[in-house]
C-alpha cells in the first residue's frame, strides 16, 4: 500500500497552500508518522534524482512543494514581467469585504463569500494590503483583519472612510447575519419563510400533470 | 407525495410535454392544456421583466396546442379550409421542432453535468507564489481604482438566489386557472350577481385577473354562469345560474352529467 | 538546453494560482510555443508514467497542476470546503444551451428552453461560469452571454470545441416518431392504446380545456 500512500502524499500536497505537518499527513493516509516522513524523504529524493523544477521541501514544520531554487531566475522573470499580478476576482471581493466591514475575523470573511478564504486572506497579508488589527474578545480570541496604510496609500485615500459610499445598498439577509454572528451560514438550513403552511390547500403537481382520462 | 419533489421535476411546459409525450407516452387528448397554459402563465410571472418576444412564442406554442386539441376532439369537419389544414400542420412542426431542440440541450446538459463530476474529482493547485518571490511581485492593486473596490464589494454581498427553485414554483401556482374556478364555485352561489370589477378589486397583480377572467369564461362554457354586458367595454356582470348545491367536489360530476 | 527548460517550466507552473497559457512560458523560457508544447506533453506523460498522486492538465487555454482524479478520495478529506454545490438541472441545461450557441441573449435561451430564465443566467453568471460577450448589434442591444474560462476550467476541459459535438445529442427517430405521434393532428389517427375507453364518448368543452372527461 505504499505506492498508493505515497500517490495520496503527492495529491495532497500538491493542492494545499501552506506547508502540511507529518502528523496531519499521517491522519489523512492513514499511516504511522514514521512510515509518512520516510516515504516523503523518498520523495524529495526522487525529484531531486530526476531534476525535477519543483522540490518537496520541509519548511515552518510542514511539508509543500515549491519552485527549485536553481529556477528562481525564471520565476523572478515570471513575476517581473507581471504576468503573475492578477489581483483574482475572488482576492479583490475579500479586500473589499475587509476593506468596508473591518475589523472581521476569517471565518465571517468566509461566511460572506461561501467558500474558504485562507489562501486569499494568506496571500492579502503578505501582499500587506490586510494585516491583524485586533482581537475578538470572545473565546477563541479569533485574528480581525483589517486594512493598512499600504491599501490606502496603493488607492489614493486617506482613510477607509473616503471609500465610496455603499450606504443605498442592501446586503443580503446571510451576509448581515454573518458579521452578526461570525458563524458559517448554510443555506439550505434556513426555512424559506413562505414554503411552510400556505401549501397545503394547493393543488399538488399530480393536478397539474393530471391528464389522465381514466384516472 | 411530497409537493416540492415533484415540482422540481418538472420546469415549464417544454419539460412537461416531453415528459408526458416521451416518458409517459401520453396523447395530446389526454394531456391536460389547462395545466400546460397554467404553466406558461407561471414561466411569464416568473419573467422578471416581461419579455414582449418570449411571451408571444410560448402564448403561440399555447395557442399551437390548443388548436391541435380541438382538431383531435371536435368531430370531422366536411368543408376543412386546406389553407387553415396546412398552417396547423406548420406549425405543429414548429413545435415538434422546438421540443426536439429542447431535447437535444436536455441530454447535453447531461454530458456537461459528467465533465463537471469528473472534473471535480482534480483540485487545481492555486498555492501561487513563494515569499522570497513576493517582495518583487509588482503591486496587485495597480490599475484598481475605488469604484472596482466598491463593485466587488456589492458583488460580494449581494443577495444569493436560493438554491431551491422550486418555491418560487408553489407561489405561483396560486394563480392557476383550476384554483379561480374552485374559487368561483365556492363563492358565487352565495353572491348569486356580482360584476367582474368587483370580483377582482381585490386583486393585485395583473395575471390575477387575467386567471379569474379565464375562469368565469370557463364556468360560462360550463354552463354554471350567464354573463351581461350591458356596455360596450362596461363592467360584465356575471349572474350564477348553476345548481346552489353544488360544491367544488362536485366538479367533476359536470363531465359525465354533460357526457 | 531542453532539459534546463523543462526544469523551468515545472518550476514555474509551480508557482502560479491558474492555467497559465503556452505563450507565456515560451516567452519566459525563450522557445517557440511548440517547443514548450511538446516538452509539456512529455511531463505529463512523464508523471503518468510515474504514477505521480498530481498531473499537468491542459485546462481553459493554460497549464495546470492539478490532483489525480483516482487520489480524490484522499484529497476530499482535506478540502472539505470551497468546493461549490451542484448545479440544478436548470442550470446545466441553460450552460449547455449557453456553451454550444453562444453568443447568445437571454430571450433566445428563454426561447430553447421554453420558461424563463432570468433567476438561473443570474446565478450562472454569479458563479462565474457565464458572462457578458458581446451586445447585440440590434434594437434593444440585448445582452448576448457566453462561458468563461471558469467554465472551461471546472469542466477540465481546455476550449468550448471540446466538448462533444451537439450533434450526438440530436434526437433519434424514435424520439421523433414519439412526438409526432403525440401531438399528431388527424382525428382519424388510432388513439394510442392506453387512451382507450374514454374516446368513444362525445367530448365535452371540459374535455378541450382540461383532457379530463371522467375523473
Amino acid at each position: 500500500m505504499s505506492a498508493e500512500s505515497r500517490r495520496a502524499l503527492e495529491a495532497i500536497i500538491m493542492v494545499t497552500d501552506s506547508p502540511l505537518e507529518a502528523e496531519v499527513l499521517a491522519q489523512l493516509t492513514e499511516q504511522s508518522i514514521a512510515e509518512v516522513e520516510s516515504q516523503l524523504a523518498e520523495l524529495a529524493a526522487e525529484y531531486a534524482d530526476q531534476e525535477r523544477g519543483f522540490q518537496l521541501a520541509h519548511v515552518a514544520g510542514g511539508w509543500r512543494f515549491q519552485s527549485h531554487p536553481a529556477m528562481a531566475p525564471y520565476v523572478e522573470r515570471f513575476v517581473l514581467e507581471g504576468q503573475s499580478a492578477k489581483l483574482s476576482a475572488a482576492a479583490l471581493e475579500t479586500l473589499a469585504i475587509v476593506a468596508y466591514k473591518q475589523p472581521l475575523s476569517r471565518a465571517q470573511i468566509a461566511a460572506i463569500r461561501g467558500v474558504s478564504v485562507d489562501s486569499v486572506v494568506r496571500t492579502l497579508e503578505q501582499r500587506g494590503y490586510i494585516g491583524e488589527v485586533a482581537r475578538d474578545p470572545g473565546p477563541g480570541q479569533a485574528v480581525l483583519f483589517g486594512t493598512t496604510p499600504l491599501f490606502l496609500e496603493r488607492l489614493g485615500i486617506n482613510s477607509v472612510s473616503d471609500l465610496p459610499s455603499v450606504a443605498e445598498f442592501v446586503p443580503g439577509a446571510d451576509v448581515v447575519e454573518a458579521l452578526e454572528h461570525g458563524l458559517r451560514v448554510d443555506a439550505l438550513a434556513v426555512p424559506a419563510p413562505d414554503a411552510s403552511g400556505s401549501t397545503d390547500e394547493r393543488p399538488t403537481l399530480d393536478d397539474l400533470l393530471d391528464g389522465d382520462p381514466s384516472a | 407525495m411530497p409537493y416540492e419533489v415533484q415540482t422540481s421535476v418538472f420546469e415549464g411546459p417544454f419539460d412537461l410535454l416531453l415528459h408526458l409525450i416521451l416518458r409517459e407516452q401520453v396523447d395530446l387528448y389526454e394531456v391536460s392544456l389547462a395545466r400546460i397554459v397554467d404553466a406558461y402563465l407561471i414561466e411569464i410571472e416568473r419573467m422578471e421583466v416581461l419579455d414582449l418576444e418570449i411571451t408571444t412564442e410560448f402564448l403561440l406554442i399555447a395557442a399551437t396546442l390548443v388548436e391541435l386539441k380541438c382538431k383531435r376532439l371536435l368531430p370531422e369537419d366536411l368543408d376543412i379550409d386546406i389553407d387553415d389544414e396546412f398552417a396547423l400542420w406548420e406549425e405543429r412542426d414548429l413545435l415538434i421542432a422546438r421540443l426536439l431542440d429542447c431535447k437535444t440541450f436536455k441530454d447535453a446538459a447531461q454530458v456537461i453535468g459528467l465533465l463537471f463530476d469528473s472534473a471535480s474529482l482534480s483540485t487545481p493547485r492555486t498555492a501561487g507564489l513563494e515569499e522570497q518571490f513576493m517582495e518583487i511581485a509588482p503591486d496587485l492593486l495597480e490599475g484598481i481604482d475605488l469604484e472596482d473596490i466598491k463593485k466587488a464589494f456589492i458583488r460580494a454581498t449581494t443577495p444569493k438566489p436560493k438554491p431551491v427553485v422550486s418555491i418560487e414554483h408553489i407561489h405561483s401556482i396560486r394563480v392557476s386557472v383550476t384554483d379561480a374556478v374552485e374559487e368561483l364555485i365556492d363563492e358565487l352561489p352565495r353572491v348569486g350577481t356580482v360584476s367582474f370589477r368587483r370580483l377582482t378589486d381585490s386583486l393585485v397583480e395583473r395575471l390575477e385577473i387575467v386567471v379569474r377572467f379565464l375562469a368565469v369564461l370557463e364556468l360560462f362554457k360550463q354552463g354554471f354562469i350567464e354573463l351581461d354586458q350591458p356596455t360596450a367595454f362596461g363592467d360584465i356582470q356575471i349572474i350564477w345560474i348553476g345548481s346552489p348545491a353544488l360544491g367544488v367536489a362536485d366538479l367533476s360530476d359536470i363531465d359525465t352529467y354533460e357526457g
